[in-house]
């Protein structure tokens, strides 16, 4: 108290007209902005954004750089090791690899991404419907999804792979058919948590129509949820590809996807010379897997930031005990 | 509770009715004859056996044999492999990939619920960390892949347990292993995220100001609200790891069904596949519904009606 | 001098997060007797529930830390300092010398236990009881709290009971080791009014009966007002007026009291008036301010208030307020612009006689 | 903090996969240092191999084993020898039933048959049978070679052939006048007329048509469902994984033949696990290797046999497509014109490096020209096809140059000015990796010499793909033929006119419109097969066949590239294991395992 006395005190009032309220106080926080930043200061986000990026960039530049056609053989440079020409090696009929593992990547990262948000919106729409509408219509749509659940997806996926023949299209009708019931249910839960909640009360009675609330006032509620599963639905939709290509129903040839190269790579895993064909396809699908997968992690972590803090303490606290017990000794 | 039984029993019913109805006709608009496989010139000889399995008979009168035969719960014999009965072939393999199933759950639902349950405690620890770096390399890799390094490394190179085959449990340890990674990753992951999440529930704050101790507030109150969830989702993964994965069983022959399941589709063995079907979607429907009675007792939350 | 239990001196706590330290409770002294009811009043985020939770210790430390100060309880045998406890020896206390109700009963009962167990495992956690015992006990504590059929009650699941009866159910479940001191979140702020004036009386009887001392927070002034015999206000972290519920509520000195006390309906006002409120927001407590937190949003804002902290200016006995309004150089007179006006909670008053 | 702890993970992905490499290193050790032994594996002299080794496994010499584990790559589809489509069968009933006559390295011997009698005019077949029996205990009667000989070995294109056979066929026969038992021990058979592929050593199973009327659908399901009269009775066999199988007492000749009491076939699909178990000891030997895991086992332990398949590609000329309902439908004038085009045909033929090919997707396989198995005997000592060369064929190595001068010529006569404006081509496969890469390199390489960019693949599951095939749904093929050495005429009557693979979707037959032709119609080449079924003079006949090989081969409607093989390998003690049959089976009779 006596220190402060020293100094000199300026009794003056302050006008209050001059002074603004809310200029000291916390600046009114938007969310989006403030979960992109958190995003972006996660440095592993970062990481794994750089790596997606960079495979989709490769996926589209590389084959187009390279001096060799993905699908033209090369008999007389058959199972080469990787070197500065091929820097992923060649295949048993001589086909660069490098281009070969970019093309694949080309046909896995579309089929990731429409093969994930495809079955996701349609079955947004329907769960969307079924959750609005309610009573019989819901009824219908739910028991129509638990029985489609039921029936094996290779139906479908031979089905639709017979008719469509094997291309990426193809691939991505047979998920959307076979993978739109989870998110139907998913967004058919969110719609009746959200139904009920004051806002859409209140802009239903405003007098807008069930459609635009769901996409106007549910929709950015759950945006974030959204976008998590979305991610996580990426490595899903490359996962299945490639399983579907280890049974023989994959994305037809000369076309190629990684899960088609990491198959036909395992046959040849046990031999010293062809190890190559298999293992790079099998780093850039983990990769490329592994890229998704942690960035739905990130940001799940940078939309509910509490957890993330909860881990940041739990270590603090354990370093704070370290340290403690190394000053006792 | 038992109108409730009956309710549910009635609508399984319909259910299964439903798929097989489905399945019937879908796996008809596949193209292609079933008998043409070995010897693609021989069109007489599979004109007959198609005659002799009543194929070339109006679709609706097939429907209602299949029907028939299904109300006796006889699903016929296998096309592609003659003298194989569906009921014999599921009586038969169906306890293989239980065992499988049930081996790799009895391993991978709780070591996964442990290591949430631990990682969630210690979070951020060496042990958090690895856990989830188990978590995101079983995730990252292919399963047909992670199975090939596993062979190669167990059975080749350590020799400690067959690489393939069926005999005796050292038979099991590597493809429970396969199987049982995706659900120590799964489980670890869901009760990890669950434990955070009932950890910032209110309920925790009043345990502890009654004074409890740690561990009874984490086993009593914050494990057991955790656990409830992951109940949701396990009908479906107990119905799903009980047909078998066929790249499981194709890389370490293993006999079990989810071979024959993949198989008996692509051979258009109709009958094989049809009775695969109706059976798991009974496995299914009874998975759901034994997880919607359990859940029923064990949350009291959730009214049965 | 009455029997002190608590006496709170410079508390700080704040809270570690990845993105900065926020400085929950900034400086807090204070003191509790026995059977006196002390009410912290405030805006939501001012630091009330935090000071609160850590007299018991129960906030996750971290990210809660303890920057500095003392919590001295002493009560019988018991003469311990608080912050200094670890998280171990803290739990023989809780439940037994403290306990605590929270506002939102619903969140704050196990969902999946049945409400009697939920009782009785304090009582087996603090007393030499068998668990038949504690049953017995845990269904008296029921009666007690009012509640009709405690027997069935004892064996129902939260989500069966009103919100009303889910408070009773913490009230009992609070008062089972006969604590001496009871903690009190905002118990009544997620209730109706009916019910929320039951469950004050409920306080109030059981309070005289044990010779309970309670800390209540709360933002709503009815309720300080037939409750408490103290009261804090707390803004911004630090507690800027304390006196008896007379002092704050017929001579309150400090311009945010004013303003609390100012934005309470008044029956008799003109309708067509507006409530009066107190502009702008509470401070960022990532970043408190130089000068007095409340500084941004004082009509009497003078050029000290937004550089340097006041100080506490003793009003008279049990009586202060941190403002520099009261500082002897301050030449600026301010009339206080409630205080004048008692019927606030005379109304309120009349109330309880009616419930 | 928390990132740095992660991005080790990323590390530890990469350092197992990288461990694995190091694995992939020190196992391909294993089967280089038993290369000495291996070589001698399939001789007698196994023992001289042992000698140089340490004294401590001299232990191998000094008993036998009476087990044998075999790793089959490919499992039997049913016991039901009635209704079985797949020669993958046959090694099952060569271990679970008696034959007339039984395959012992690589020659047919007689088994139940006790004498064999040919009548004057080369018609009548007479065969007297040991006295033999189930392991039920029921005696093996002339009627159940009947029996099943009338159910299953009559076939569609063999049944013309047999007395009463031509006209009552269809698809499964009730009786047949000229197949008959005489009495329990006498079974006859009576042919139309002499044919040259037909020498009467029957390798047909016998089955009781009680026991099997008996049993109904489920015969042959379990191995309880069976009567077995071979030299093994299967205990168990548990699908997609193992076939356990001891020596049958009853077998007629015992004594003599299987010295192995124990034979135990496991099951594997996939070929790194094939690997990892011969490697890890669990397996004696390996009947059948996948060709991208076969210099893993080291090429030089393992030997190659002959599959009995070839590989072509095949012209649909025709110019139509059947379906379902509409018949018979154009595949458009373009098309139909180009394929009919000889020149564009031999343009893509010659445009093939078959050598390399081959060597690069399948070593087993041998590129060929030739229509007929490579080891099949001539008139003399030099092999048939060494003996009868057919000339002016595409060399195995390919000859760009004369490919793209075909190609001219063919665009000259279509009146193209470049190959850009021709129509697209479809090419249709199986979906099975070594056809799909195959494929995959025949139209780059046409892409690349030919600059032909207007084939595509149509890549189909192996059910829908040959039903597209039936169907005629092609322009090209790669088409898979059996091979029979026993029957090598069988091969060019398929390419008759009316034959099964020139026309196979019964355009001759199924009332096709007027103007369509079958693939290959050509009335002299159906005559000289035809003569070729009733030429009993060995030089003429071979002539002759060479002659038709010919004339099929310069049609350039069905291009030869490989005959198939495969690679069986087994562990040094084990003695005689051969591939007596083209067909990829193995021999057991003579084999013998040492202690181990």
């Amino acid at each position: 108290m006596d220190t402060q006395k020293k100094i000199t005190l300026d009794f003056t009032p302050v006008d209050p007209g001059l002074k603004d309220a809310d200029q000291i106080v916390r600046p009114s926080v938007r969310y989006w902005p403030e979960v992109w930043k958190r995003l972006f200061q996660n440095k592993l986000a970062d990481v794994c954004l750089g790596i997606i990026l960079l495979m989709i960039l490769l996926a589209i530049f590389a084959p187009m750089v390279s001096s060799y056609q993905y699908d033209a053989t090369d008999l007389l440079h058959t199972n080469g090791k990787p070197c500065l020409e091929h820097l992923f090696g060649t295949d048993t009929t001589g086909r660069d690899m490098w281009t070969r593992v970019w093309v694949g990547a080309r046909a896995s990262l579309l089929i990731g991404f429409l093969g994930a948000l495809t079955p996701f919106v349609i079955g947004a729409v329907i769960g969307a419907i079924s959750g609005w509408c309610g009573g019989w219509v819901d009824m219908v749509i739910m028991r129509i999804c638990d029985i489609m659940l039921c029936i094996p997806s290779m139906i479908y996926m031979i089905l639709i792979l017979m008719v469509m023949g094997g291309s990426v299209q193809a691939m991505v009708v047979a998920m959307a058919i076979s993978n739109w019931m989870g998110s139907a249910r998913n967004f058919r839960g969110r719609i009746l948590q959200f139904k009920n909640r004051e806002f859409t009360l209140a802009a239903r009675l405003q007098g807008a129509g069930g459609l635009r609330i769901v996409f106007r006032h549910i929709l950015p509620n759950i945006l974030g949820n959204i976008a998590v599963s979305l991610c996580g639905s990426v490595p899903g939709a490359i996962f299945m590809e490639a399983g579907m290509s280890y049974i023989g129903l994959g994305v037809t040839p000369p076309r190629t996807s990684l899960g088609q190269l990491s198959t036909s790579g395992i046959g040849s895993f046990l031999l010293p010379s062809q190890f190559h064909l298999f293992l790079y396809p099998a780093i850039v699908i983990s990769m490329m897997i592994f890229a998704f997968f942690m960035f739905g992690n990130c940001l799940r972590d940078a939309l509910d930031p509490r957890l993330r803090d909860e881990e940041y303490n739990a270590r603090r606290m354990r370093k704070l005990r370290r340290q403690m017990r190394k000053a006792v000794q | 509770m038992a109108k409730y039984i009956c309710k549910r029993l009635l609508i399984s019913l319909a259910t299964i009715w439903l798929i097989a109805t489905a399945c019937f006709f879908l796996i008809r608009l596949l193209p292609g004859n079933p008998f043409l496989v070995a010897n693609p010139l021989d069109m007489t000889n599979a004109e007959r056996l198609m005659d002799y399995y009543g194929l070339n008979d109006p679709l609706w009168e097939q429907y209602l044999r299949f029907l028939g035969n299904l109300a006796h719960l006889d699903f016929g014999y296998s096309l592609a492999h003659a003298g194989r009965s569906v009921n014999e072939v599921i009586a038969l393999y169906f306890p293989v990939t239980a065992q499988l199933a049930i081996q790799a759950m009895l391993f991978g639902i709780p070591t996964g619920i442990l290591l949430g349950i631990l990682s969630s405690y210690r979070r951020g620890s060496g042990l958090d960390v690895s856990a989830q770096m188990l978590t995101i390399l079983t995730t990252a890799i292919p399963s047909y892949v992670l199975a090939a390094i596993f062979q190669l490394l167990f059975s080749v190179t350590l020799g400690w347990f067959p690489a393939g085959g069926w005999a005796s449990m050292k038979y099991t340890v590597l493809p429970t292993l396969c199987l049982s990674l995706g659900l120590v990753a799964g489980y670890c992951r869901s009760m990890r995220t669950l434990m955070l999440e009932v950890g910032q529930q209110d309920y925790l704050r009043t345990a502890k100001a009654k004074g409890l101790s740690d561990l009874r507030i984490i086993f009593f109150h914050q494990i057991r609200n955790a656990l409830l969830p992951l109940l949701t989702n396990m009908g479906l993964e107990i119905a799903g790891l009980l047909m078998g994965s066929y790249v499981i069983e194709r890389i370490f022959s293993v006999p079990g069904l989810g071979k024959y399941f993949v198989t008996s589709i692509n051979e258009l063995d109709y009958t094989m596949a049809l009775g695969l079907v109706v059976f798991q979607a009974c496995v299914v429907v009874a998975a759901n519904f034994l997880v919607d009675l359990l859940y029923g007792v064990v949350d009291p939350r959730v009214k049965l009606d | 001098m009455a029997d002190r239990l608590i006496t709170v001196k410079d508390l700080k706590v704040s809270f570690m997060t990845a993105s900065g330290e926020i400085q929950a409770v900034r400086g807090v002294d204070f003191h509790l007797d026995r059977g006196e009811t002390l009410a912290i009043v405030g805006e939501s985020g001012c630091g009330k529930s935090v000071t609160v939770q850590t007299l018991m210790r129960l906030l996750q430390e971290p990210p809660a830390v303890i920057k500095s100060g003392s919590i001295r309880y002493t009560n019988g045998d018991i003469d311990m300092d608080i912050a200094a406890r670890t998280d171990k020896q803290m739990r023989a206390y809780r439940g037994k010398e403290f306990s605590m109700i929270f506002q939102d009963a619903m969140t704050s009962l196990n969902p999946t236990t049945r409400v009697g167990r939920q009782i009785a495992e304090g009582i087996l956690r603090h007393q030499d009881m068998s668990a038949g015992e504690a049953k017995e006990r845990a269904v008296e504590l029921l009666a007690r709290t009012g509640l009709p059929a405690p027997e069935t009650v004892y064996k129902r699941y939260p989500h069966t009971l009103s919100g009303g009866q889910r408070q009773r159910v913490m009230i009992a479940m609070a008062l089972s080791c006969n604590p001496a001191v009871l903690f009190a979140d905002e118990p009544t702020t997620a209730l109706d009014v009916t019910i929320q004036a039951q469950i004050l009386n409920l306080m109030n009887d059981i309070k005289r009966q044990r010779n309970m001392s309670i800390i209540f927070i709360t933002h709503n002034l009815g309720v300080v007002a037939r409750m408490a015999d103290r009261v804090a206000v707390m803004y911004a972290g630090q507690i800027v007026e304390a006196g008896s519920l007379r002092d704050i509520f017929y001579g309150p000195r400090h311009p945010y009291t004013w303003g609390l006390l100012g934005s309470v309906p008044d029956l008799r006002m003109n309708l067509s008036a507006r409530l009066a409120s107190i502009p702008g927001t509470p401070p960022d407590l990532f970043s408190p301010p130089a000068g007095c937190p409340f500084a941004a949003r004082c009509a009497h804002c003078m050029k000290v208030c937004m550089e340097v902290v006041p100080g506490e200016y003793a009003v008279s006995e049990g009586h202060m307020a941190r403002c520099w309004l009261l500082d002897a150089e301050c030449e600026t007179e301010v009339i206080p612009p409630v205080g004048r006006d008692k019927t606030v909670f005379k109304t309120e008053r009349k109330e309880e006689v009616h419930g | 903090m928390k990132k740095m702890k992660r991005l080790p993970a990323l590390f530890l992905c990469l350092a197992v996969l990288m461990a694995t490499a190091a694995c992939g290193t020190t196992t391909d050790v294993r089967p280089d240092a038993s290369e000495n032994a291996g070589e001698t594996g399939g001789a007698a002299g196994t023992t001289a191999a042992a000698g140089e080794s340490t004294p401590a496994e001299s232990k191998g010499e000094t008993g036998t084993s009476d087990t044998i584990n075999l790793m089959i790559s490919a499992e039997p589809v049913t016991l039901n020898v009635l209704e079985s489509q797949s020669n993958l069968d046959e090694y099952v009933f060569y271990l679970t039933s008696a034959m007339l006559y039984r395959s012992v390295d690589t020659e047919l011997v007689p088994e139940l048959c006790d004498t064999m009698e040919v009548s004057e005019d080369g018609t009548t077949y007479t065969y007297t049978l040991k006295e033999a029996k189930y392991s039920d205990g029921t005696a093996v009667t002339a009627a159940d070679f009947v029996y099943y000989m009338v159910k299953r070995y009559l076939t569609s294109e063999n049944c013309s052939r047999f007395v009463g056979g031509a006209d009552t066929y269809n698809g499964g026969l009730e009786t047949c006048e000229g197949i008959y038992a005489e009495d329990d021990r006498t079974f006859v058979v009576k042919l139309v007329e002499p044919i040259t592929t037909f020498d009467g050593k029957l390798e047909i199973y016998p089955v009781n048509q009680a026991y099997v009327e008996g049993k109904g659908d489920s015969y042959g399901g379990t191995p309880a469902d069976l009567q077995y009269s071979g030299p093994y009775i299967l205990d168990d066999w548990t699908v997609g994984t193992s076939l356990t199988l001891h020596k049958n007492p009853d077998y007629i000749s015992a004594a003599e033949l299987f010295p192995l009491e124990h034979v135990n076939l496991y099951y594997s699909g996939d070929a790194s696990s094939l690997y990892s178990r011969y490697a890890g000891g669990d397996v004696d030997a390996v009947v059948s290797i996948n060709d991208t895991v076969v210099e893993a086992f080291g090429v030089d332990n393992c030997y190659r046999y002959s599959s009995g398949n070839m590989y072509g590609i095949e012209f649909n000329t025709t110019g139509f497509t059947y379906t379902e309902g509409d018949g018979f439908v154009s595949r458009g004038e373009e098309v139909t014109a180009l394929m009919q085009n000889e020149n564009f045909r031999k343009a893509l033929c010659f445009a093939l490096d078959r050598e390399a090919i081959c060597g690069a997707i399948s070593p087993s396989a041998l590129p060929t020209n030739r229509y007929v198995d490579s080891g099949i005997k001539g008139t003399g000592e030099t092999p048939y096809v060494e003996e009868f060369a057919l000339t002016d064929v595409a060399p195995l190595s390919g000859d760009a140059e004369a490919a793209k001068e075909y190609l001219a010529k063919a665009l000259e006569e279509l009146g193209y000015g470049d190959v850009s404006e021709l129509p697209a081509i479809r090419f249709l496969t199986f979906e099975n990796i070594q056809q799909k890469t195959m494929a995959e390199t025949f139209v780059s390489q046409w892409k690349e010499i030919l600059g032909i960019e207007n084939i595509e693949i149509n890549l189909q599951p192996i059910q829908s793909a040959i039903m597209s095939m039936v169907y005629m749904d092609y322009d090209l093929y790669l088409q898979q033929l059996e091979l029979n050495p026993d029957n090598m005429v069988d091969m060019l009557a398929y390419w008759e006119t009316a034959g099964t693979v020139s026309d196979p979707a019964g355009f001759q037959a199924g009332g096709a419109p007027a103007q369509v032709a079958s693939m290959h119609a050509d009335a002299e080449f159906d005559a000289l097969v035809e003569s070729i079924y009733r030429n009993f003079d060995d030089a003429s006949r071979l002539a002759d066949m060479a002659k038709a090989e010919q004339m099929l081969y310069s049609a350039y409607v069905y291009f030869p590239i490989q005959a198939g093989g495969g690679y069986a390998i087994t562990q040094d003690y084990v003695h005689d294991f051969v591939n007596p049959h083209v067909e990829g089976g193995y021999g057991l009779a003579h084999t013998t395992v040492d202690a181990h």
